[in-house]
């Protein structure tokens, strides 16, 4: 049996892991993938502590999660799509009609 | 959840992560992401949320990440050259963004209700990560919640379709024929 | 009536601002506005009338509760500071007005009228409040209306004017506004209550670190005002790319907006920080005096001198302020009437010359006593006004703040004198530049002198500058009891300040024993 | 503990063992079915030093299926095209190979069994939530093919992996529809449980099994199935005149096999999950644990043994029959166009599945619940 | 599964109706729209408008009350019912300003109008929920919404790239708000804002992880209100997206993201205000000062307005830092009158685009005032309401704000922020003297006569007057919002943050 802070350790590396992401690459759909990455550090986080606590809130919050994650992804691809379709790039440093 | 075990998943679920931001091609990038997400799911099950552990395989795995697949296809993004500039700005975002990683993380393990050394069993009752269970949260307390999360999705759909369809009348740009190559290495 | 005649005489302009917009032709609008102005001009003359010369409190008081949550009363009142700036308001908007009308604005004179009525109501609502929430709004409120009449109808550089005004002035009223709101904080802790009233802030009790901070937030949106040197340089600017009207009302009434502004608010809310500001300010004051005199001496445009002879004028009313005795204060308040009425009319004077001739280079000029006897004439008069020959009003309000220094501050006074003489100096310069000599520019001959209108707007002003000067009597006499009343809070505070153990330093005799017995 | 884990390997290895021969056994029947079917002899020419000739037996083509495909499969060159991406390439039919094989851990193949006192589950994974791991499973199948089509650096298997993953996943949302009325109708996610609820019968001699409150549900799962493993009709991804190949267009020799074994299996799970779903699984009509009890009163007993036995062997005809079934589609159904598969998965099979699982809950609610 | 379950819930149909009929009017508006041609767009967005009135309704039926309902998730109070009101107001009014614009820039209707009604849903959910999965609920859908609205004018590359930027950066703060309620909830065993006040009010033995997890969702909060340094994406999206969408945006997504930031910091994590406030202290003054810095050099109306937005944000957080039921009543106070203000702002703004003619830069406006005086003196009053000039709604708001800092002993930052209102004079007044002191620019007529329009600048410039002058009924609205979000929890401590 390991304990959940070791389960909360890997969280917020992971979670650590995507913000690097989300910080250094220029792409934007591997930018989005750096923040699922983040949000599965924080359902992980979610589930271990809930699992510490044996409260359901936990699990709830992870499921909402999920569906937001989905509904995020939808309307972030469309988006990328509308922008590739104006620009033919999604290279975040190419998109300069507005400055970052 | 053996120790070992345990280990095995989480320095492949880092590893996949560092995969998900390193490789140069999205694709990669992205069957990293699948694997991390994998894993995830596993540790879940691993914490008892077993419901949540298929839930997340079939969401994550099954949906949105071949979501995330179709359009980098649609996009034909290719392998990235070497990101050059701004190399010192990235490097300093990096290094800042790891130590938080590191403190959050080193925060976490010590802080964590239970510690570090009680390595105990969880609290959990005999059906605790069942779809039984979680049913009963989400159609009871958080009931609200749930419907919500129905005009959530309308919303989302809409959006969606509302941002990607094609004009009916669209000039040339938005379709340019013969766009879906192959990717060229 | 009385009992709403100062809301009518504030919120006339604004009716009138209404009226204005109705309409069709532009005759109509300045038939309308100069009718408009008139109005306050004749409820000010009514107040006067009616205002009881020897009572010291606040007389007309409106009161009803606006904001009751805040303590915030809709409160006016006049007593003998606010009497006279309420009347110079109303007489220069209304002569400025049936100026104005006389081609001086050529283009949007809606938008003209509408600005100067509603900077009017500003005005006039700033020295009736009574509280402190609806003062800052007045306060707020005319920078607006100025700001569009320098950067609309002015010339040269206005925009750059305008911005300058504005910022200058805003920089000022925000930090009065967090003092506002500190010391209704400070005074909410101290008396129990919140509230914006003015008589009940008097009665706050401040630590001296508090009272000092306060003062300063106070002190810096005044300074800007007045101006006071260093704080002046938006002056020169604003004034000269103004509108004549503009210059008139800026001059002739805003400026006053700061020295009321110490009067009513900074030295009675804090009278021990303002003792013990004495210095400082009297010598700011006398750099300002000097300072604008020189400066204006090496004017070549007549409209840049008389702006920085404002900058000089009001030393002398910062320094009567600061003597902070019966002469000095009502010198100060004298001083701020003739200010108004002749730095008004030497606007006035220069706005003609330039409709006239489109320049305001003094050496563009010469000899103009024989193309313009008229413009001369009156040009001497008010000029010697403002050089404060006896006899003339400016003398009057010139000896009394000497006077007042004198006994307060040799060194001053001294000063100031020489403040005098080189305004003099720099005044007659120019006079002779402009006025006397040979006519050596030929487009200033055959000039057309005075119309009957412009004779108009400047016969009350020659009146006024004769009648001060000869009979201050009725004036003064109803200033000094409300000058009384605010000595009378200094006086307590520099009671307080005696004692030795708030400031022992500051008493010379309580250290010197104590040196001496260190040197046995 | 030890014996559990080499039982628990043993049944694992079995499942794989019987669905690897399953599809083998396909592989036979389409070439031979379908030359049936054709009015063609199909493959008969390999044969072993002509034993079979010489017994004077006729050419089953068993040969040619079992022995001399593989051996040719597994030797042939593995050929990677140039420019493919070498790992992805390698990866993806194993990608798609595996999810479809693990399905079958859950899949319960009979009721339980006793031996020497000990109970044992004739599931590899006893798993109450196994109709999520099924769902799971399932939506991993895509990437090996979508993969499959990407990395071959080749247009029509890239537009081939495009419209399997398109498809897979458009038709998954119908499927897992109709499974979700299934579960709301059994108040179950475990399987086992939903094979037991269907044992029994209704009016004294229908079977209670779920295709007969489940019709729609049925249909759904078949339709969606046969897309999933993307067979005629919709067999789009790999439609020979139009994309040679389609995937693995570009893949020979082994890794082909492996595709082909994929498809093949897909077949069988479908078979499985309608045999499990709506026909009652290992459910022998009118057989309880004692024996036969026969509409009518009559009573065949059996030992427990034989129960057993003939749920396991009842399960497998019923799954043959949906494998032979699915394979006959092939040859009497024309292929979709892609607009038309689309629109059959979106506008057609989605309302039907939505409003199955509308009625289902009501239905279940105003029962006054199944639990 | 039984009925019972249904049954045990708390049900309130004051909190479930006015979510209803804004969803219920959303779809039909999707139906309508599917069918509708682009001339019956009008009418869906009067449509749209209706709806939220009648939103309205049951909202206002719940004043008086104060309770929870759903199990503890949502808050039956006269803060919700404020907050409600308000969101309710800026919806319709991003819809009337919206009607010529979708019309003119050939925008889908139906979809243009449901996704606001979604966004719109979104918000109010985030005003009443007392829980913070209910909380991330509706700002999600607020937030996809609005995303998908910056992004509406697909065919223009600017919009797309903005909801790109807008999006990318608020999955981002999604992932720290998300990591950071997860900590909260592992410290304090909870996600129901009432018990995690209790939770705090008893004391933590993990203070780390709390404080961790408070820093994260604050992270979180300070994406959406757009502080610095987490502004980065509003003027991007402000100028990309469609004009009435930038209001909606600086005002809608404002007001409810400060709603839900006020109830979890003010009201329920008062416990810790001496650490948060402190990090709002530094964060308030940078974010004003950055704001109003940048802001100066705009040439670009919307990108100006933008900056301000920011600035505003920043006038705020002063509140929060200040911390006191004074600071949060003036919070309220104050966004009303931003509702107003800068809604009417960016509506004169609409008033003045078409296609192919986009009042992008300042410089545009030259001489407008002489083409159109009515809309000239509307903006003129709105930006001056913006400055601060009395007596309008902006300087009562930054009044009592800045009355409420002081008393909470921040002299130093309310400094800053009378300096920073000193420097926004600059670039209001820019405006103005475009409009009113220079001449050229792009010689179109607005379009006048539009009636939404109209009605929507003049409930704008209405409501600035109206709030600036008489104060007190809003003031005492705000306060009795507030008194209500306290009283809901009967036991415990009433004062909002214990300084």
């Amino acid at each position: 049996m390991v304990a959940p802070s070791y389960y909360l350790a890997l969280s917020a590396l992971l979670f650590g892991i995507g913000v690097v992401g989300v910080l250094v690459r220029r792409n934007a759909i591997v930018i989005f993938m750096s923040i699922e990455v983040m949000l599965n550090a924080a359902n992980l986080a979610f589930v271990a502590l809930g699992a510490e606590a044996g409260s359901v809130e936990g699990q709830a919050f992870v499921f909402f999660v999920l569906t937001v994650a989905a509904a995020e992804a939808a309307v972030g691809l469309a988006i990328l799509i509308a922008v590739f379709r104006n620009r033919e790039t999604v290279n975040a440093d190419e998109l300069t009609l507005l400055r970052w | 959840m053996p120790a070992w075990l345990f280990t095995f998943v989480a320095v492949l679920a880092v590893l996949g992560a560092l995969g998900v931001i390193l490789q140069r091609n999205p694709v990669h990038s992205l069957l990293a992401l699948v694997l991390v997400l994998s894993l995830i799911a596993v540790l879940f099950i691993a914490l008892g949320a077993v419901a949540l552990g298929f839930l997340q395989a079939i969401v994550y795995v099954g949906a949105i990440m071949v979501l995330f697949l179709f359009v980098i296809w649609l996009l034909n993004l290719e392998t990235e050259p070497r990101e050059g500039g701004r190399l010192l700005v990235k490097l300093a975002a990096a290094v800042l963004a790891a130590m938080l990683a590191a403190e959050l993380a080193a925060l976490a393990w010590r802080a964590a209700p239970g510690g570090a050394a009680a390595a105990g069993a969880l609290h959990q009752g005999a059906n605790y990560g069942s779809m039984a269970a979680l049913a009963k949260v989400l159609m009871g307390e958080y009931l609200l919640a749930f419907e919500v999360t129905s005009v959530l999705l309308l919303a989302a759909v809409v959006g969606a379709v509302a941002l990607a369809r094609k004009d009916p009348g669209a000039g040339p740009q938005s379709s340019t024929p013969g766009r879906l190559e192959p990717p060229l290495r | 009536m009385e009992g709403y005649l100062l809301t009518a005489l504030v919120f006339s302009p604004l009716v009138g601002a209404l009226f204005v917009l109705v309409p069709e032709d532009e005759r109509g609008v300045w038939r309308a506005a100069s009718l408009f102005s008139l109005v306050p001009l004749g409820l000010g003359i009514y107040l006067f009338v009616l205002f009881r010369p020897h009572e010291a409190g606040y007389q007309f008081v409106e009161r009803y509760p606006w904001i009751t949550r805040f303590g915030i009363y809709y409160e006016l009142g006049v007593d003998g500071l606010s009497l006279f700036l309420v009347l110079l308001t109303t007489l220069l908007v209304a002569l400025s007005m049936i100026y104005s009308a006389g081609g001086d604005i050529e283009q949007r004179a809606r938008e003209f009228c509408f600005y100067l009525l509603v900077l009017e109501a500003g005005l006039l609502g700033a020295l009736l409040a009574l509280d402190l929430f609806l003062f800052y709004i007045f306060w707020e409120v005319m920078l607006v209306p100025m700001y569009f009449l320098i950067g609309i109808w002015g010339h040269g550089r206005k925009l750059y004017a305008a911005f300058k005004f504005i910022l200058f002035t805003m920089l000022g009223s925000a930090l009065m506004l967090v003092a506002i709101l500190y010391l209704v904080g400070a005074a909410q802790s101290s008396l129990g209550r919140l509230s914006f009233e003015l008589p009940v802030l008097y009665g706050a009790r401040l630590t001296p670190g508090q009272a000092r901070w306060l003062f300063a937030g106070f002190a810096v949106a005044f300074a800007v005002k007045v101006p006071i040197w260093p704080l002046h340089t938006w002056l020169p600017d604003a004034h000269t790319e103004a509108p004549t009207a503009g210059s008139v009302i800026l001059a002739g009434v805003m400026l006053k907006m700061g020295t009321y502004g110490f009067l009513r608010f900074a030295i009675p809310l804090f009278p021990r920080v303002a003792i013990e500001a004495t210095p400082l300010f009297m010598a700011l004051a006398v750099i300002g005096i000097i300072y604008g005199a020189l400066v204006a001496m090496v004017q070549p445009d007549l409209k840049r001198l008389v702006a920085y002879s404002s900058v000089s004028h009001l030393g002398f009313v910062m320094l009567g302020i600061f003597a902070l005795d019966v002469q000095g204060v009502e010198g100060a308040l004298y001083q701020m009437l003739n200010h108004g009425i002749s730095t008004g009319s030497l606007f006035l004077l220069v706005g003609m010359l330039y409709l006239r001739r489109h320049t305001r280079e003094i050496s563009e000029f010469g000899g103009l006593w024989q193309s313009l006897p008229r413009w001369a004439a009156v040009f001497m008069v008010i000029m010697l006004s403002s050089i404060g020959l006896p006899g003339l009003n400016g003398f009057v309000g010139e000896f009394l703040i000497l006077l007042g220094t004198f006994f307060k501050l040799r060194v001053a006074a001294v000063l100031a004198v020489l403040g005098v003489v080189l305004g003099a100096l720099y005044m007659l310069w120019a006079y002779e530049r402009v006025s006397f000599g040979a006519i050596t520019r030929e487009a200033n001959r055959g000039l057309a002198d005075l119309s009957p209108r412009e004779l108009l707007v400047m016969v009350p002003m020659l009146v006024l500058v004769v009648v001060m000067g000869l009979y201050p009597g009725p004036f003064l006499r109803r200033m000094e009891p409300s000058v009384e009343v605010l000595l009378g809070r200094v006086r307590a505070a520099r009671l307080e300040l005696a004692q030795p153990v708030v400031k022992p330093q500051l008493s010379l005799a309580a250290q010197a024993p104590l040196r001496g017995k260190q040197v046995r | 503990m030890s014996s559990e884990l080499v039982i628990g390997a043993v049944k694992a290895i079995v499942v794989l063992l019987l669905v690897l021969n399953l599809t083998a056994l396909l592989l036979w029947f389409e070439r031979k079915g379908s030359a049936l079917m054709q009015d063609r002899v199909g493959a008969n020419r390999a044969a072993i030093l002509g034993v079979g000739r010489r017994l004077g037996l006729p050419n089953l083509g068993l040969v040619n299926t079992l022995v001399a495909d593989s051996l040719k499969l597994f030797t042939k060159e593995d050929f990677v095209p140039a420019g493919a991406d070498r790992f992805l390439h390698a990866l993806a039919p194993f990608l798609a190979l595996f999810p479809v094989l693990v399905t079958f851990a859950v899949v319960p193949l009979g009721d339980v069994i006793r031996l020497g006192g000990r109970t044992v589950e004739l599931q590899a994974a006893p798993l109450n939530a196994a109709v999520l791991y099924l769902l799971a499973t399932l939506g991993l199948g895509v990437y090996g093919v979508a993969l499959g089509g990407w990395a071959s650096n080749n247009r029509w298997a890239l537009l081939g992996g495009i419209r399997a993953s398109a498809q897979m996943l458009s038709y998954e949302i119908a499927m897992g529809l109709g499974i979700l009325s299934m579960v709301m109708t059994y108040g179950t996610l475990d399987l086992q449980a939903m094979c037991r609820a269907q044992g029994g019968v209704w009016l004294g001699w229908l079977p209670r099994w779920g295709i007969f409150i489940q019709p729609l549900a049925f249909v759904l799962l078949l339709v969606a199935g046969i897309a999933e493993s993307k067979r005629v009709p919709f067999d789009l991804p790999e439609g020979e005149s139009e994309l040679v190949a389609g995937y693995f267009t570009e893949y020979s020799g082994g890794k082909q096999a492996v595709f082909m074994f994929t498809d093949f299996a897909e077949v069988v799970l479908v078979a499985v999950l309608l045999t499990l779903f709506f026909f009652g699984g290992w459910q022998v009509p009118y057989l309880y644990s004692d024996g036969f009890h026969l509409p009518g009163g009559f009573l065949l007993a059996l030992p427990q043994a034989a129960v057993a036995l003939l749920g396991v062997v009842a399960f497998f005809v019923k799954t043959l029959v949906f494998c032979c079934f699915q394979l006959l589609v092939r040859w009497v159904m024309p292929r979709m166009r892609y607009d038309q598969l689309m629109r059959l998965g979106w506008k057609g099979l989605l309302p039907l599945g939505l409003i199955n699982v509308v009625a289902t809950a009501c239905v279940v609610v105003l029962a006054g619940g199944v639990g | 599964m039984s009925p019972g379950v249904l049954a045990a819930v708390q049900f309130s149909w004051l909190a479930v109706l006015p979510l209803g009929i804004v969803a219920l009017a959303a779809v039909a508006v999707l139906l309508a729209g599917a069918r509708a041609g682009q001339d019956q767009g009008e009418a869906l967005g009067w449509f749209s408008a209706a709806a939220l009135a009648a939103a309205a309704l049951p909202v206002l039926a719940s004043l008086g009350r104060s309770r929870l309902a759903f199990d503890g998730t949502v808050a039956v109070d006269a803060y919700s019912v404020y907050f409600e009101l308000v969101i309710l107001f800026a919806s319709a009014m991003t819809v009337l300003i919206s009607l010529r614009y979708v019309a003119e820039m050939g925008l889908a209707p139906g979809e243009y109008y449901a996704l606001v009604l979604f966004a719109a849903l979104g918000m109010m959910l985030m005003a009443a929920a007392d829980d913070l999965i209910l909380i991330f609920l509706g700002l999600e859908t607020m937030s996809l919404a609005v995303y998908a609205l910056a992004g509406f004018a697909r065919r223009q590359a600017r919009s797309a790239e903005a909801a790109l930027k807008y999006f990318l950066l608020g999955a981002f703060s999604t992932g720290f708000l998300l990591y950071g309620i997860a900590l909260i909830y592992g410290a304090a065993g909870t996600l129901k804002l009432e018990p995690l006040r209790a939770a705090l009010a008893a004391g933590t033995d993990h203070r780390t992880l709390l404080l961790c997890g408070v820093g994260l969702v604050l992270i979180g909060f300070a994406f959406k209100v757009a502080a610095v340094p987490f502004h980065m994406w509003t003027p991007d999206a402000y100028e990309g997206a469609p004009t009435p969408i930038a209001g909606f945006m600086a005002v809608g997504v404002k007001l409810a993201s400060f709603a839900a930031f006020l109830r979890v910091f003010g009201l329920h994590l008062g416990a810790l205000a001496p650490t948060w406030t402190a990090v709002v202290w530094v964060v308030a003054a940078l974010t004003m000062t950055a704001g109003n810095l940048i802001a100066l050099a705009q040439q670009s109306l919307k990108r100006m307005l933008a900056y301000s937005a920011i600035a505003h944000a920043g006038y705020l957080l002063v509140g929060m830092a200040a911390g006191s039921n004074e600071a949060a009543g003036a919070i309220l106070y104050y966004l009303l009158g931003y509702a107003f203000t800068n809604l009417g702002a960016f509506a004169v703004v609409v008033a003045l685009e078409r296609r192919g003619v986009e009042h992008e830069s300042i410089a545009d406006l030259r001489g407008l005032g002489a083409r159109a005086p009515g809309l000239s003196a509307a903006l003129a009053l709105l930006l001056l309401s913006l400055t601060g000039m009395p007596p309008l709604a902006g300087f009562v708001g930054k009044l009592y704000l800045f009355k409420a800092a002081l008393d909470s002993g921040l002299v130093w930052l309310v400094v800053i922020a009378v300096l920073n209102s000193v420097v926004s004079a600059y670039y209001y007044l820019r405006v103005l003297v475009a409009v009113y002191m220079q001449e050229g620019g792009v010689a179109v007529a607005p379009l006048a006569a539009r009636p939404a329009l109209l009605v929507a600048v003049g409930a704008a410039v209405l409501g600035t007057v109206l709030i600036g002058v008489f104060p007190a009924p809003y003031v005492a609205a705000a306060g009795a919002a507030l008194r209500s979000a306290l009283s809901l929890s009967s036991p415990g401590p009433l004062a909002l943050i214990a300084r």
